[in-house]
């Protein structure tokens, strides 16, 4: 397959495959849900396929094609992917076809459920591939209206006020996207392409000898970033995820943990870190320091929760702290990079994070869902015993919290640990508060496991409900389970991609910084 | 000096005859006044040299419409010679209405130069009408081009004799013996009156059938049911 | 006595016209109605056979007026059909009665 | 012929990896087999057993490629050298006495800077890489090996070790393989008794997955593998503390373990931060690719003099690359600021505090005992804890002297309080763990006052001897029917014979008893008196610090005495409980005969005290700053006793330091004997007249409550914080955004009723008052139409008309 056929298939494939269902029988559920998991499955084998095609010698953009698309505006239709997008797409595939697995707990309206959940598919898929900045707003958006229907329709109880403040906090994010897009655009030759906007910005593009300026990259950058740090969720933007995760349906809280909340992350190191560095360098601290304190912040009130579901949120809240403190740790002294390689493992260890983020946190949504399917509840002081009674299903569920806690051997301990170790070279002050991260997660966590697997005998309602998990659900348990801790053993296995692109990304952010220092320096002086 | 004549005479009865229409208030009259008009009209025909015309006009007219009319009255009246009386108001209304279309009418009538008009229109009577072009187009015709430039002077005899009977039916087949057909941008489809005259044969069914349908007997009382009961 | 021309002919299909509308304004039997439609029509055809003698319509002229004449036939065909049917709904054939158009 | 080091790693490896092996096996035994199969365990203990083995064979093929030069010294020649831990006994024979062997043998694999620089002393130690989990531009991180003697020592006695146990455990686990076991422990809320499927085979899978853990660490070639296995040691230590999982008193301690393990790892991590962006290497030896030779940590501190390379000013240590000069980078000198490797030093020893359960996080190690027997004595007295003991020494050439005295007094605080109370603890594994706390706490005293071959003497000799007391201890308990309180027990050694004096051979090896006047004793003799012997030689080195001598030395009496009564209340006497009593039996031979075999071992295994071959094969591995002299240039102004030869600072003061360890010991077991056997003194008069000391003991030194106060009830008040803050300020700014919003929209509302929506209802009601004035016009009737057509004719031609010039 080509690939100009193979990147657009994967993005339109789920959208496509949403189309028959319109000529389904509202009443033939069960053909709709393997409808679904087909079209899943079948995007995900892409996404792999993409994957054997990959060479991860190369570090720049593969498979880039363009198609002029507004041409008016100079809008391409243009795809690409590289190291840092490549474990996203995968990651994507992947979370996708578990949450569609998933959604067998969803009963009302299957059908518009599984066309809005192809498309949301479809919206995560483009935003990582493409490399259009309008583009990629498109799919933001996409992304969005979905999101917005499967949380206020198929939802708990509060369900309207967690959609629409998942809404409002995301379309404020996307307004501030958009004026720094737009900013750019006007800055640039009227371009939206994102390759030849951080070339300018590196002051390697060949039409244009100057580069932004600083006050325009620093306005542009917390713009972006604001936007970037709504979706990932960083603290003070992370209140409307435990209310969205509360109220999300199982399936639906595993993508957004899984998927939604890395593009926060991929958006900060693609696009506001290429173009606008001087803007990026001039935050780093403030962002490692707010990715330390939502570590720490998310930790704690993760502890404080009794829901379950609005604990793994909080847990998700301090665990992509790590990701933002492992993009952020950019020490520069006198305008030269210090420690390129420690800032590299940082970001080597924040995209790590990311995708361990998206199979721990997954998975703990998963298993949180397992149990609300069976009693309905979600009060931990009133689980218990749950061993007991479902021992397969606990040790399971065990697995995936250690993989969430940092264990080694499972995926969640190389990204924590990576980040915390990069951090030094950038403020050991910061590396200790972020270090002691480990305590508090652990204390959480264990504390959780404590309150509602261990212990004698269930408390709650409906005890008879508790059965050991099916065969779907254990397929699902078993899947990520597996990748754990494939990840936790064998990290190379994900690092060897994504190597290439980010050592050239730090090259050229460093030498555009450089740049842009020296600029600055010479003319100041007399 | 006879054309004159007649043509007066005939225009005066035409114009009384529909004056008189307007102004009796008798159906069966008003019929009477109808055909005086009407006949007059086909007269006119004549002195304009299209006999067949005013053939038609005769028999479809006169002979046909105007019975037609009179079945009306005599369906519709109560008897034959009742009268529905229009008030004089709306009747010097309606005069004084008339009276200034018919102003309106002929001072644009006057105001306008019609020899200019005519000059500017694409074909005459008098336009050429080769042997090539009844051969390229009809080449199997042989009915009425048997002369070529004799063909020519033919036409324009029979026209001014107003013997057009047999070029109407040949238009109506599609054949046009007064025009050039390279001329006018027809583009070799034929400019006659075949497809009209189809259409025309066919809007004649239907309308026989529908007026046999509206016209047909019904019970009266249902449609008022009908109605008061929406 | 001058030439009769074109105008003169022209006027005479003016003059029917114009009663033609008259007939139709003021009659209240729906015959006579009908017949102000006749007078129209047949004042366009003086028209048409006019402009066919004396310009270079030519035989497109008395076409037309032949079509007019045989639509002219089929429409009062059908518009008797419909007085009748109007006779038949309200009793009479006075067309004041039927104010239906008011809506 | 492949390369001894290849051989050694593929040995070794194999024994680490096989426990994983039978994990995997055991976890998908227990979905697919019956409950009341052992298969489980006998898979387990082939594993394990195996291992050794591996790690035997391993040992036999270093030593014949050395030719035992290890274990001979010039001036310990006279020892045979046929027991190197005590267990091989006839596998060789003539290798300790090749005196001709040459050291430089070993180092051919991969040290070949050693030959080049003929001052420095050859580094015995083989080291490659698994493979590598990352790389980033030079920096990376793999999964290495590092072996040399000590790993050997420590490989095989961890394997063997494990192996008793696990034959132990078949015997002790047997009423798990059931599938209805009653817990009499655990109360449900209709007030009746939990009973639950057996867990046979989920314990020896556990106890895999630990010996995989534990062995990775001793495996470890960097320090970041050591913090992988470390953390996975402890997941091992939570799972089988927590193995009853329905006792809440279980799974507290199990979380409470992991917690506080964390704690250190805390500062563990902060240490490796340090010297990752310090060196940028983890790894302990130096890694050779092709030409290129790479420093390890332990070069680029100690050079291959095993001196600091410390500025003029002392403020900065210049790093060494693996040529012995120093490192430079573009030209400038690589340093790392003292303070900074002080700080990195202390970091990591925080992890061995958090492991090894030393003040101030000794806390957990008492309530781990909530597991079963078997996994203390393997867990939390011989292997687990005592990693940490064992990374203090594998570190030890990063320590510098202000790190060891640190060491020195953690270790001297936690002996101490960890003896006092074990001296009222009555629950007789309790007694133990605070027994291993103290005995830790010993190590570390000895790593700190540079006893290093002391400390690791200890813990080896330790292993034995605790393990053995916490077998006994369990077959008690078995035997007893899940009785642990002493005070319930008494006389037992007429029940439980071998029992009774298998534990006595492991109390009388703890308390470090020896015939007066010669040297002959068990095993805790020797390595007691190597401690306490280091220990003296630092305090008069340093007389500042004489402490680290006077606690030691009234800890070994105290030690005696605790041990003692913990015999004597439970094995000598009358019994006190009838009940108990009658019901007791020894337990099988499967059980025994573990316990026969660790006594003779920990009877044994030290025999001939420092010059025996266990001592000289661990010195082997000792590093330079561990054998000389050193004086520390740092605030700290300690120095360092040396212990290497007939001249060292140590030998002065062993024959002394031996005499009063033992006096203190004698004392103590004949107060004891004073208190519980004859009566003479009645210890609950003691009690009484004490009761102030008594509670606070009893208390543990009331660290539990004072933690809650300190963290963890400040902890869950600021997790209350943030979730106020949360819902009280961040939602409150948002709510109110949206409420404004909401405000403006109905302004607009508003405005958009009354004027926008005016206007347009304006035009719209004139609109429809003019089509309603115009309606008269619509009449209906068709003459009247054709009427106004006819005037609109006129009107229009008549504007026409009026309007278009001629």
């Amino acid at each position: 397959m080509s690939p100009e056929t193979l990147l657009t298939c994967i993005v339109f494939l789920p959208a496509v495959w949403a189309i028959p269902l319109v000529l389904f029988d509202a009443k033939a559920k069960e053909a709709m849900r393997y409808w679904g998991v087909l079209g899943t499955a079948l995007t995900f084998a892409l996404t792999l396929q993409l994957l054997m095609q990959f060479d991860s010698s190369k570090s720049g953009m593969q498979f880039k094609f363009d198609t002029p698309w507004i041409a008016n505006w100079n809008v391409f239709f243009s795809l690409g992917v590289d190291g840092i997008s490549l474990p996203l797409v995968v990651l994507t595939g992947f979370v996708c076809l578990l949450s569609m697995l998933a959604s067998w707990s969803i009963d009302k309206n299957v059908k518009g459920y599984l066309i809005l959940f192809l498309i949301l598919e479809t919206g995560m898929m483009g935003v990582f591939l493409s490399l259009d900045f309008f583009l990629f707003y498109v799919f933001w958006e996409v992304m969005l209206l979905p999101m917005y229907f499967l949380i206020g329709i198929w939802g708990g109880p509060r369900r309207e006020y967690a959609a629409i403040k998942f809404f409002l906090y995301t379309l404020a994010g996307s307004v501030l996207m958009l004026i720094a897009m737009l900013m750019f655009y006007f800055n640039s030759d009227r371009s939206f392409d994102l390759l030849e906007l951080a070339k300018i910005a590196s002051g390697t593009s060949a039409g244009r000898s100057h580069v932004y300026g600083m006050s325009m990259q620093v306005a542009a950058f917390i713009m972006l970033f604001i936007g970037f740090a709504i979706k990932l969720p960083s603290f003070p933007f992370h209140t409307w995820l435990p209310d969205a995760h509360v109220e999300a349906p199982t399936p639906i809280s595993m993508i957004l943990a899984g998927v939604l909340l890395k593009m926060g992350g991929y958006g900060i190191i693609r696009i506001a870190f290429p173009l606008c560095p001087y803007g990026a360098q001039y935050a780093a601290y403030f962002l490692a320091a707010l990715g330390v304190f939502s570590i720490i912040y998310g930790a704690f009130a993760a502890m404080a929760q009794t829901d379950f579901k609005r604990l793994v949120a909080y847990s998700s809240v301090s665990h992509m702290g790590y990701v933002l403190l492992g993009i952020a740790v950019w020490k520069i002294v006198d305008g030269k990079t210090v420690g390129r390689e420690y800032w590299e493992m940082g970001l080597n260890a924040a995209m790590f994070q990311m995708i361990a983020h998206g199979i721990s946190s997954t998975g703990m949504f998963f298993m949180v869902g397992v149990l609300y399917d069976r009693v309905h509840h979600r009060d931990i002081n009133k689980f218990g015993g749950i061993a007991q009674v479902m021992p397969h299903y606990a040790a399971l569920a065990a697995v995936i919290f250690f993989a969430g806690l940092g264990l080694p051997g499972l995926c969640g301990f190389v990204g924590e640990v990576f980040s915390v170790l990069a951090c030094w070279n950038f403020s050991p002050l910061l590396a200790i508060v972020a270090a002691s991260g480990v305590i508090l997660t652990a204390g959480y966590i264990l504390w959780t496991m404590q309150r509602v697997y261990l212990g004698p005998e269930y408390k709650g309602p409906h005890p008879e409900a508790l059965v050991e998990m099916n065969s779907r659900e254990l397929a699902i348990g078993y899947t990520l389970v597996a990748t754990a801790i494939l990840f936790g053993v064998l990290p190379h296995l994900l690092f060897d991609p994504m190597h290439g692109s980010i050592q050239a990304l730090t090259q050229s952010l460093a030498s555009s910084y450089e740049t842009l220092y020296g600029a600055i320096h010479t003319s100041q002086l007399p | 000096m006879i054309e004159q004549l007649l043509f007066y005479t005939f225009a005066i009865l035409t114009c009384g005859g529909a004056v008189a229409v307007v102004a009796t208030q008798n159906v069966v009259r008003m019929a009477f006044w109808l055909v005086v008009s009407l006949g007059s009209v086909a007269a006119l025909f004549f002195l304009l040299h299209a006999d067949f015309l005013g053939a038609a006009q005769l028999l479809i007219y006169v002979g046909g419409t105007v019975v037609l009319l009179v079945f009306g009255v005599m369906l519709t009246a109560s008897g034959p010679y009742t009268t529905i009386k229009t008030s004089p108001a709306e009747g010097i209304i309606g005069g004084a209405v008339g009276l200034m279309l018919l102003m309106v009418l002929v001072s644009s009538i006057g105001s306008v130069d019609w020899g200019a008009i005519s000059g500017r229109l694409p074909a005459s009577p008098e336009s050429p009408f080769t042997a090539d072009s009844i051969r390229e187009a009809h080449a199997e015709e042989s009915l009425v081009n048997a002369g070529s430039t004799k063909a020519k002077t033919d036409l324009a005899a029979v026209q001014q004799q107003g013997r057009t009977v047999r070029q109407l039916g040949l238009s109506f087949l599609g054949l046009r013996p007064d025009r050039n057909l390279k001329e006018g941008g027809a583009n070799g489809l034929a400019p006659g009156y075949f497809l009209p005259f189809e259409i025309v044969s066919v809007h004649l069914l239907v309308v026989l059938i529908g007026a046999a349908y509206l016209a047909r007997a019904k019970r009266r009382a249902v449609s008022e049911d009908r109605v008061s009961l929406d | 006595m001058g030439e009769v021309g074109l105008n003169a002919y022209l006027m005479v299909g003016a003059v029917l016209f114009v009663c033609g509308v008259v007939c139709m304004a003021t009659k209240r039997n729906g015959i006579g109605v009908l017949m102000g439609v006749e007078l129209v029509l047949n004042g366009a055809n003086v028209n048409f056979v006019a402009f066919s003698r004396y310009t270079s319509l030519g035989l497109d002229g008395q076409t037309v007026a032949l079509f007019v004449i045989v639509l002219a036939a089929a429409e009062a065909a059908v518009a008797l059909a419909i007085a009748l049917n109007f006779y038949n709904n309200h009793l009479t054939i006075d067309v004041d009665r039927g104010n239906e158009l008011q809506g | 012929m492949p390369e001894t080091g290849d051989i050694l790693m593929f040995l070794l490896t194999v024994a680490w990896l096989l426990p994983l092996a039978g994990f995997v096996v055991e976890i998908y035994w227990l979905c697919f087999s019956h409950r009341l199969n052992k298969g489980a365990a006998y898979c387990a203990v082939a594993c394990i057993g195996i291992g050794f083995l591996c790690s035997l064979s391993a040992l036999l093929y270093w030593g014949n490629d050395t030719h035992w030069a290890a274990l001979s010294e010039p001036d310990h020649h006279g020892h045979a050298a046929s027991h190197d831990t005590g267990h091989g006994d006839a596998a060789h024979g003539a290798g300790g006495h090749d005196h001709d062997a040459h050291a430089g043998d070993a180092d051919q694999h991969s040290h070949d800077q050693a030959s080049e620089h003929a001052d420095a002393p050859a580094k015995k130690y083989y080291s490659g890489t698994y493979y590598e989990l990352a790389r980033f531009g030079g920096l990376r991180v793999s999964l290495d090996w590092y072996i040399d003697s000590l790993t050997l020592v420590m490989f095989t006695m961890v394997t063997f070790i494990a192996t008793c146990i696990h034959i132990f455990a078949i015997g002790y686990m047997h009423d798990e393989l059931t599938e209805e076991y009653e817990d009499h422990e655990v109360h449900l809320h209709n007030g009746g008794h939990f009973s639950r499927p057996g867990r046979f085979h989920r314990f020896f899978a556990y106890l895999s997955l630990f010996s995989f853990s534990m062995l990775g660490i001793v495996l470890s070639g960097n320090i970041f593998q050591v913090f992988i296995f470390w953390e996975l040691v402890g997941l091992s230590s939570y799972l089988l503390i927590g193995f009853y999982i329905e006792r809440k008193s279980a799974s507290t301690a199990a979380n409470k373990a992991f917690i506080m393990n964390r704690v250190g790892d805390f500062g563990f991590l902060i240490g490796m931060m340090i010297l990752w962006t310090s060196f940028g290497t983890f790894q302990f030896g130096d890694r050779t690719e092709g030409a290129h030779t790479e420093a390890g940590l332990f070069t680029m501190v100690r050079g291959h003099d095993g001196k600091l390379d410390v500025s003029e000013d002392g403020k900065q240590v210049y790093l060494q690359d693996a040529h012995g000069h120093r490192a430079e980078k573009n030209g400038q000198p690589l340093t790392i600021s003292y303070m900074l490797l002080v700080a990195a030093g202390l970091g990591v020893f925080a992890g061995s505090i958090g492991k090894s359960a030393q003040f101030p996080l000794q806390t957990w190690l008492p309530d781990a005992m909530e597991g079963p027997t078997p996994v203390s004595a393997l867990v939390h007295s011989a292997t687990m804890v005592a990693a940490g003991v064992y990374l203090a020494a594998r570190f030890y050439p990063v320590f510098t002297p202000e790190v060891l005295l640190g060491i020195a007094y953690i270790g001297c605080i936690t002996l101490f309080i960890a003896a006092t109370i074990a001296l009222v603890v009555t629950d007789i594994k309790r007694v133990l763990a605070y027994s291993t706390i103290s005995q830790l706490g010993y190590m570390m005293l000895a790593i700190g006052v540079a006893g290093w071959g002391a400390a690791l003497f200890h813990l080896v000799t330790h292993a034995f001897f605790k393990s053995l007391m916490f077998l006994c201890s369990g077959s008690v308990i078995a035997g007893c029917h899940h009785v642990q309180d002493m005070s319930r027990m008494g006389g037992l050694r007429h029940k439980m014979k071998i029992t009774a004096y298998t534990m006595l051979v492991g109390v009388i090896a703890i308390a470090g008893l020896a015939i007066p006047g010669t040297s002959i004793g068990l095993s805790g003799f020797y390595s007691k008196d190597a401690i306490v012997a280091s220990a003296l030689a630092y305090s008069e080195l340093n007389p500042g610090h004489i402490l680290l001598f006077i606690a030691p030395l009234v800890t070994a009496g105290i030690t005696s005495f605790y041990m003692f009564r913990l015999w004597f209340l439970t094995f000598a006497g009358t019994p006190r409980d009838a009940h108990v009593y009658e019901n007791c039996h020894e337990n099988p031979s499967v059980m025994t005969t573990p316990l026969l075999v660790l006594a003779v071992l920990a009877a044994g295994c030290a025999w001939g005290g420092e010059g025996g071959p266990l001592y000289r094969l661990i010195v082997d591995s000792e590093t330079v700053p561990a054998a000389a002299r050193v004086a520390s240039v740092g605030a700290a102004k300690v120095i360092l006793p040396s212990h290497q030869g007939h001249e060292s600072d140590v030998h002065h003061v062993h024959s002394t330091a031996g005499m009063l360890a033992l006096v203190s010991a004698i004392i103590g077991m004949t107060l004891a004997y004073l208190l519980y056997v004859k009566k003479t003194i009645d210890p609950n008069q003691i009690r009484q007249q004490f009761s102030g000391v008594y509670d606070f003991l009893v208390d543990k030194w009331r660290f539990d409550s004072l933690y809650d106060a300190m963290f963890v009830a400040p902890v869950h008040i600021i997790s209350a914080w943030c979730v106020s803050f949360d819902k009280g300020v961040l939602d409150p700014i948002l709510h109110s955004a949206a409420n404004l919003t909401v405000l403006t929209s109905k302004w607009d509302r508003a405005f958009d009723e009354t004027f926008v929506d005016g206007l347009v209802n304006l035009v719209g009601t004139v609109t429809y008052n003019v089509g309603n004035s115009l309606k008269v016009i619509q009449t209906g009737r068709l003459r009247q139409y054709v009427m106004w057509i006819a005037v609109g004719v006129i009107v229009l031609f008549g504007a026409l008309f009026t309007t278009i010039p001629k």
